[in-house]
């Protein structure tokens, strides 16, 4: 993004602007990225083996099907909708890969992500109908279908659990292996990631989310097909919950039906952590993706820094109103700013 | 008509006030077992395969005596969850509930009422209240694991070092059993070199377990060992440390299955642990269950009966049957097993 | 039912709407809805407020369908379904309520759902700035492309909807009162645009309260009075009275029957109140029995105002005092008990809650009052609801239906009863006209002159000249956030208002 | 003519033009609506009893009263005020947290020997200064509360853990426990559900009969006209909040009382459960809509099909957790395809007569608003 290549009629004024939109809007990443580099210092500081390779290893795993969540969270949070039922979709899509993969060991493993995500897929196309052809409230849609899911996740195991010693081991080496030093679980999440945070910045479909989540009804003048879209986000935010359970299977061997219980609230914590606001059109799965992160090393850090880990919940939930509460005054800053520069404008 | 249904309801615990008190009434080892006895069986929480195995040794015992099984659970092992299903099972008027406790009070109030109404209380693996059942399936004596666990590690680690314990929920009553006794043994000279340094909580939660490990090795660097006193917990313990640079240099015993265990054990994460047969702790309460329904025994202690390939067992003090010492796993062994 | 009179038939029509009629529950928007737009025309639609102009807009645009007649593109009938198919038919729409993504730029603004792409459908941000760019300085507007819409003046927010609209090529360009909140220079690039669409043989529908624009840019005119269009001509052929005449469909004098009363004590008393980037070192008075007319242009911060002295808004500086006793800052409920009541301008949004009942919308003031031991009695609710209703001659079916359900003007009179109800000694009033029908206008006009008469202050927020001039004993004219003229009624002439509106001082009186 | 000085005209006349030129009567409208709703779920319930008695002939007892109801106590209480903050367009996840926070703060106070007569009153003050705290993030700082109360709902759970670790007290004295868990003066009815009804009278009274039920419902329908009616937004919203975290403070006593263990893990996931029951009691997620009454009746329906569900010997426990998702959702459902059916047959004829269509569900819309 060159700041040369527009013809500003007020130079100085223009580029000002601009400037200063382009710090609010990237400075939400910066401010996680600094966050996390303080807290990884202050460990590092106190326990240095917490940033030995090996460590740091691990807070990638830990964080990687978070971040792949938070990522399909993102969308529909964009479009002024949740989906709490991530969770539970997570559940039965991991029981589901080990399943399979213990029924027939010799199941490609490509195989089983397309199976896994089909089925999220398939779990988020519900949600999407009831959402937008039902017109219920996501709240209401995917609170339900988080117990709907769990439920059959329940029904479907029948108490049954799945082990590490029925895995293959080609799977499992997709939760513990690494590439080039890095662990593929993270790789994975990386390019969701990307990807999705591409399709988010430079393609119509990624941008006409934040369209409607901005202004429903001017979406709807715009000709952008709403109902589709949002379906679409649904859909996508399922099959990552799919990916994620079967990455859930692969990392930690043993499922039963409760993989993921919970999931949910951690997921739209890490996501509003990240900036995206739980009113829509705001965010970015970066900042999504890095609120997990953010989120998983709080974790590994009160337990390195033998914090009780009684208190890692209460600074997850003090980070998350942190969080909001920040967004919120920059926000008002931000509006103030931008309306004094506008108002008087002879 | 409900008013039909409220008069047989209380009529029914009439009746089990006077049944309440034949309890009280002399044990007669003769008596044959009662035909077609109804036995509700409720574990900690659906979804447990170790529970699975010991429900389904329960199971075994109740349909060799001619009885029928029932198994309901709750879905997660919350101090509560098993309150309703007691309740329920109650109004159900079986002849005896046997239930693994997730709290020991928790469920006592439901459980006594049960037994106001003529049901036979028993627990298995994880105890109850003790005036709320009549007798509690042991797997072993409380001790005796305990103890067991700390020689175990003691003789893989030399006798030195830092060691932990990675436990299941906070309030289990086995588990914290286990622990004071496993306290107390480090208490000996013998293990003066030995120090135990954090006791973790996994909440018999796969991810947490593993997470807890992580956090473990991270925080005590020169940890020594891990004992895992729950099957979740030594599972979990043993995948991560099986891919951990301190494979093998860490040890971990505890608590574990076989078929979960084998692959740690044949890598080397593992060298050995314990467990007793989880069948067999099912199997001698469904039979503990079925004497007690048919009259042969009160829960008196010094009372025998019959436990099917079992033999002859005995209630001990606080009306406790202990099932037998534990057996252990290592590399030699363990195939023999597949549970 | 008016003939269309021809004017330069050349050209077939491109869209054509025929006998179009439109309901919203019991209030009929629309009834004989007829207009035809030919290539290189330039029509306008003019008509009073609430006259049902937007709703014929918004079934060009298919926002909205037809309940009856129909709609013909280049001679062939369609139902637009969708904003999408109007657009792919080539008509472009700038809406009379800006319809902006506030979180987006500019620029993403403009070219939603037709973003310029690249290679593998990505988008091409580079063009995208320039083309808007490019708008932007045609519309002659120092408005950076990069920026976020949020924050964003009305104005600049309207100069954003335009150049949306120029976006791409129509055939049909449909304006929305585009000019409300513009300024000089900018209508005048507006036109320029205007023009050169018609150069190109684009038709365009235009619709403003302003009549000198009218006579400036347009050649034919369409009238609309309650939902029907009552006449059609050349802008050469009528005068602008002739126009009003026909907008109105009565004369002017009927409307407003102000009555002289004698004005009392000071009631009001602002002083130097400011909000910071909205209005500046506001200060006056208002007397008991006096109606007070705030005027000004659309934007001017009238409204701000109002909203401050009520305690909606919290000013930066400055107090207001009722009675000799300054108000709390920011409470609408001290300002109530200290006996301001507050008609609000967006009737629909502040003035009523729309799902909840008649009755529960007009005791709503007074729910402290009508309690007794803590606990409401049905049966002084209803009363309390009835006798307002009557009293303003409510025309409803049930006062337990949703307020939704009442027509515009008769709503307007539900806000007022909640009002009155509270027995006010001091009436804001802002734009209390706006969007009901001539008959009920008139009500409200001699309700308003009444309460004035039995010694209530009113304070009139208003953009109508005619409701200033006929109403006012005094006029107040704001300009830029600022107090720029005084006129008592002698005084106050549309000239004048509208050179103190303008910012063109002269000294107040 | 409008006549302001003296007496009005009663012009019977007038007011029957009136009746008569108003809008036309219509099937639908907001009472008559609920009414239906209500109607609706008591048929359920009907439907719930019969299919029970299937199940199990034991299912229509007093019994299963008893124990049905006791295990939906804290739901129950929870639900009445979390009614009240869904009806004013908030809503309050951290319930359950708060539930389990007054149960930590509890088993605390009682190993530092204080009497429960002196510890219930304080962990409702607890419970109620943590509703303040969302209350005041979400009224001060204009912050969403579904956020909020996410970020609260593990930060309250969080410092019960804080307050007594894994811990847990089961050591109260029976004569408390046995009135949590026993029954009233002899009936079949649970002490805890007599307190229940209690509340549920304050709470209708209190929602439909007072000028600050009124308020909740103009804020929920629409809060900018109620601010400028002079409504004190804030303060109202603040209220409900502290009402909420009261009644969760009280139900937690309550829940380690009749459990006889107070422990910081007590209620978890309940603030899900309360959500679903008070949706299906027929209040609009977004605000402005709903009674207790209704809230009443879903509680009981969910009561009931938990228990035909429990008491059967072979349906799982599992159907549970489907079935409440699914009624959840078809609640709100089944009267939109309803509507949806109607608006399609009603435009082929005429008049849609209905504003323009929802686009998108929206949450509810913070509004933009300083002072
Ligand atoms: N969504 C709606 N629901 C109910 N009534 C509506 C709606 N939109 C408009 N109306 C009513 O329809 C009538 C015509 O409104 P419309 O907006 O078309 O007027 P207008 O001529 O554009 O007025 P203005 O000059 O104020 O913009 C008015 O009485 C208005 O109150
Ligand atoms: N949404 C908004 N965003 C930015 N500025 C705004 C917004 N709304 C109003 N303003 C600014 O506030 C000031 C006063 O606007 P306001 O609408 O109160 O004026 P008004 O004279 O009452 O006009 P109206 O006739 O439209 O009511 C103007 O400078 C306007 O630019
Ligand atoms: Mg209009
Ligand atoms: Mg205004």
């Amino acid at each position: 993004m060159s700041t040369a290549a527009t013809p500003a009629p007020t130079p100085a004024a223009g580029v000002r602007a601009r400037r200063m939109v382009d710090l609010a809007l990237r400075v939400r990443e910066l401010g996680i990225i600094g966050a996390l580099a303080l807290l990884i210092l202050v460990t590092a500081v106190i326990e240095p083996r917490f940033v030995h390779a090996d460590s740091l290893r691990n807070l990638a795993l830990n964080a990687a099907i978070f971040a792949i969540l938070a990522v399909g969270q993102t969308l529909v949070l964009i479009t002024r909708n949740v989906d709490l039922s991530v969770g539970s979709v997570l559940g039965l899509t991991a029981y589901m890969s080990g399943e399979l993969l213990s029924k027939h060991p010799g199941t490609s493993i490509l195989v089983v992500v397309a199976l896994a995500m089909l089925m999220g897929a398939a779990c988020g196309l519900l949600n999407g109908v009831l959402v937008t052809f039902g017109r219920v409230p996501a709240l209401v849609v995917t609170l339900g279908t988080l117990y709907v899911f769990r439920g059959l996740a329940f029904l479907w195991t029948n108490g049954s659990q799945i082990n590490a010693e029925t895995l293959p081991d080609g799977f499992l080496n997709i939760g513990t292996g690494s590439f080039l030093g890095i662990p593929t679980m993270a790789l994975i999440a990386l390019v969701v990631v990307l990807v999705v945070g591409q399709v988010l910045r430079d393609y119509r479909p990624g941008r006409e989310l934040y369209a409607i989540g901005s202004n429903p009804d001017a979406a709807r003048l715009a000709g952008v097909r709403s109902d589709r879209r949002v379906c679409t986000a649904f859909v996508v935010s399922g099959a990552l919950a799919g990916l994620g359970g079967m990455l859930f299977t692969a990392r930690f061997g043993t499922v039963d039906a409760t993989a993921g219980t919970g999931y949910e609230l951690t997921v739209v914590s890490a996501a509003v952590v990240g900036g995206v606001a739980i009113f829509g059109g705001v965010g970015s799965v970066y900042g999504a993706a890095l609120g997990a992160v953010l989120l998983g090393t709080i974790t590994s850090a009160l337990i390195v820094l033998k914090v009780d880990s009684f208190w890692q919940q209460a600074a997850v939930g003090a980070l998350l109103l942190l969080a909001i509460a920040f967004d919120r005054l920059v926000g008002l800053r931000l509006d103030a700013a931008l309306r004094q520069r506008s108002s008087r404008r002879a | 008509g409900s008013t039909k249904n409220d008069s047989s309801t209380s009529s029914g615990s009439g009746g089990a006030s006077t049944s309440a008190s034949a309890d009280t009434g002399k044990a007669n080892p003769n008596a044959p077992y009662k035909k077609g006895m109804k036995v509700v069986q409720i574990p900690k929480q659906l979804g447990n395969p170790y529970e699975d195995i010991e429900d389904n040794g329960t199971k075994k015992a109740v349909e060799e005596v001619g009885g029928t099984f029932v198994r309901k659970g709750p879905t997660d092992a919350g101090a509560s969850t098993q309150v309703p299903i007691i309740q329920s099972s109650t109004q159900t008027k079986p002849d005896a509930i046997v239930i693994a406790g997730n709290d020991p009070d928790a469920v006592a109030p439901a459980l006594k009422q049960a037994a106001a109404r003529g049901i036979k209380v028993v627990a298995q693996d994880s105890d109850v209240a003790p005036d709320a059942r009549k007798v509690f399936i042991n797997q072993a004596s409380s001790e005796e694991i305990g103890r067991d666990e700390v020689r175990l590690l003691g003789q893989q680690i030399g006798y030195k070092g830092q060691i932990a314990i990675l436990s299941a929920t906070a309030n289990a009553t086995n588990q914290n059993t286990w622990i004071k006794f496993m306290k107390d043994e480090l208490t000996k000279p013998k293990y003066k070199d030995m120090k135990l340094v954090k006791v973790a909580y996994g909440d018999d939660d796969d991810q947490k377990s593993f997470q807890q490990t992580q956090g473990l090795i991270q925080a005590y660097p020169k940890l020594a060992g891990i004992i895992s006193p729950t099957t979740v917990g030594i599972a979990a313990a043993g995948r991560y440390l099986s891919k951990s640079p301190q494979k093998g240099k860490i040890k971990l015993t505890g608590l574990g299955t076989p078929n979960q265990m084998r692959k740690f054990v044949k890598d080397g994460t593992v060298e050995a642990f314990e467990l007793w047969n989880p069948a067999d702790v099912g199997y001698l309460g469904g039979y503990a269950t079925a004497a007690l329904v048919s009259g042969q025994i009160t829960g008196a202690e010094g009372e025998t009966f019959k436990a099917g390939h079992l033999g002859t067992r005995k209630i001990g003090a606080n009306g406790e049957v202990i099932l037998g010492p534990p057996t252990r796993f290592n590399k030699a062994n363990i195939d023999k097993f597949d549970f | 039912m008016t003939q269309p009179t021809p004017a330069a038939r050349a050209a077939d029509p491109i869209l054509e709407l025929r006998d179009a009629a439109k309901s919203y529950g019991a209030v009929r928007a629309l009834r004989d809805g007829t207009l035809a737009l030919r290539p290189g025309e330039v029509r306008a639609l003019v008509g009073e407020n609430g006259a049902g102009k937007s709703t014929l807009v918004k079934l060009l645009a298919g926002v909205i369908r037809l309940d009856g007649g129909t709609m013909l593109v280049d001679g062939e009938p369609v139902d637009f379904h969708s904003p999408t198919a109007a657009r792919d038919a080539g008509i472009a729409v700038i809406y009379q309520e800006p319809t902006l993504f506030p979180d987006l730029s500019v620029a993403e603004n403009v070219v939603m759902g037709r973003h310029p792409r690249g290679a593998l459908g990505r988008i091409d941000r580079g063009a995208v700035r320039r083309q808007v760019q490019e708008l932007l300085d045609r519309l002659g507007v120092k408005l950076a492309a990069e920026r976020p819409v949020r924050g964003l003046s009305i104005a600049d927010q309207q100069i954003v909807e335009i150049a949306k609209a120029l976006s791409f090529d129509a055939r049909v360009l449909i304006m929305d009162e585009p000019t409300a909140a513009l300024s000089g220079p900018e209508v005048e690039r507006l036109f320029g645009v205007v023009r050169a669409l018609r150069e190109r043989g684009a038709a365009v529908l235009f619709i403003s309260h302003r009549l000198a624009e009218v006579f400036a840019i347009c050649e034919t005119v369409t009238v609309m009075r309650d939902g029907q269009v009552v006449h059609d001509t050349r802008t050469a052929d009528i005068s602008a009275d002739e126009l009003v005449r026909r907008m109105v469909g009565r004369e002017l004098g009927a409307l407003f029957p102000k009555e002289q009363a004698g004005v009392g004590a000071e009631v009001l008393r602002v002083h130097r109140l400011t909000r910071e980037g909205v209005f500046t070192d506001v200060s006056f008075a208002v007397r008991a029995g006096e109606i007070v007319a705030l005027a000004g242009l659309v934007g001017a911060g009238r409204s701000e105002v109002a909203r401050a002295i009520f305690g909606i808004d919290r000013p930066d500086a400055g107090h207001v005092e009722v009675g000799g006793v300054r108000l709390p800052r920011g409470r609408p409920s001290a300002a109530m008990r200290a006996g301001i009541g507050f008609v609000p301008e967006d009737r629909r949004q502040q003035g009523l809650v729309m799902d909840l009942s008649v009755q529960r919308n007009v005791t709503m003031t007074r729910l402290r009052e009508l309690a007794r031991g803590g606990l409401l009695r049905a049966s002084a609710e209803r009363r309390l609801a009835r006798e307002w209703a009557e009293r303003l001659q409510l025309k409803y079916h049930r006062l337990e239906d949703p307020v939704g359900f009442l027509s515009g003007g008769n709503q307007q009179k539900v806000v007022l009863a909640k009002w009155l109800a509270t027995e006010p000694s001091l009436l804001i009033v802002d734009e209390p006209t706006r969007g009901i029908d001539v008959g009920t206008k008139a009500e409200v006009h001699r309700l308003l002159s009444e309460l004035a008469g039995r010694g209530v202050a009113i304070l009139m927020v208003s953009s109508e000249l005619p409701e200033v001039l006929g109403m006012a004993d005094r006029v107040l004219v704001m300009h830029e956030g600022r107090l720029t003229g005084e006129l008592s009624r002698a005084e106050a002439d549309e000239e004048r208002v509208m050179r103190a509106a303008t910012g063109q001082v002269e000294a107040a009186a | 003519m409008p006549d302001l000085a003296t007496s009005s005209p009663r012009d019977p006349a007038a007011s029957a033009a009136g009746a008569a030129d108003g809008a036309p009567p219509r099937g639908r409208g907001g009472a008559a609506a609920l009414l239906r709703w209500e109607v609706l779920i008591a048929g359920l319930i009907l439907v719930t009893c019969v299919v029970g008695q299937a199940i199990s002939s034991q299912f229509l007892t007093t019994d299963s009263f008893t124990t049905g109801s006791l295990d939906l106590s804290e739901i129950a209480l929870m639900a009445l005020p979390l009614a009240l903050v869904i009806v004013a367009a908030e809503i309050d996840l951290s319930i359950a947290s708060v539930l389990g926070l007054s149960s930590a703060v509890m088993a605390y106070l009682w190993n530092q020997g204080l009497p429960i007569e002196l510890i219930a009153p304080i962990c409702i003050v607890v419970g109620g200064l943590c509703g303040a705290f969302n209350g005041l993030l979400v009224t001060r700082l204009g912050l969403p509360s579904l956020a909020v109360t996410i970020g609260t709902l593990a930060l309250f759970r969080g410092l019960a853990f804080v307050v007594i670790g894994d811990a847990s007290i089961t050591d109260f004295p029976t004569d408390w426990t046995d009135r949590a868990f026993g029954n009233f003066a002899g009936t079949f009815v649970p002490n805890t559900i007599v307190l229940f009804a209690v509340l549920a009278v304050a709470f209708a009274v209190l929602l439909h009969a007072t000028p600050f039920g009124r308020s909740i419902f103009a804020v929920g329908a629409n809060e900018e006209a109620a601010w400028f009616s002079g409504l004190r937004v804030k303060r109202i919203k603040l209220t409900l909040f502290i009402l909420s975290g009261a009644v969760a403070g009280l139900a937690g006593v309550v829940i380690s009382l009749r459990n006889s263990t107070a422990a910081a893990n007590v209620g978890t996931g309940f603030e899900l459960t309360t959500v679903a029951a008070v949706v299906l009691g027929g209040v609009s997620i977004f605000g402005g809509r709903g009674t207790i009454g209704g809230v009443v009746l879903a509680l009981l329906l969910l009561g009931g099909i938990q228990k035909a569900l429990t008491l059967s010997d072979s349906i799982s426990s599992y159907w549970i957790q489907i079935v409440t998702g699914a009624l959840l959702i078809g609640s709100v459902l089944g009267p939109n395809l309803v509507q949806r059916a109607r608006e399609a047959r009603s435009h082929a004829s005429r008049s849609r007569g209905s504003w323009p269509p929802r686009l998108g569900p929206d949450q509810a819309r913070p509004l933009e608003e300083d002072a």
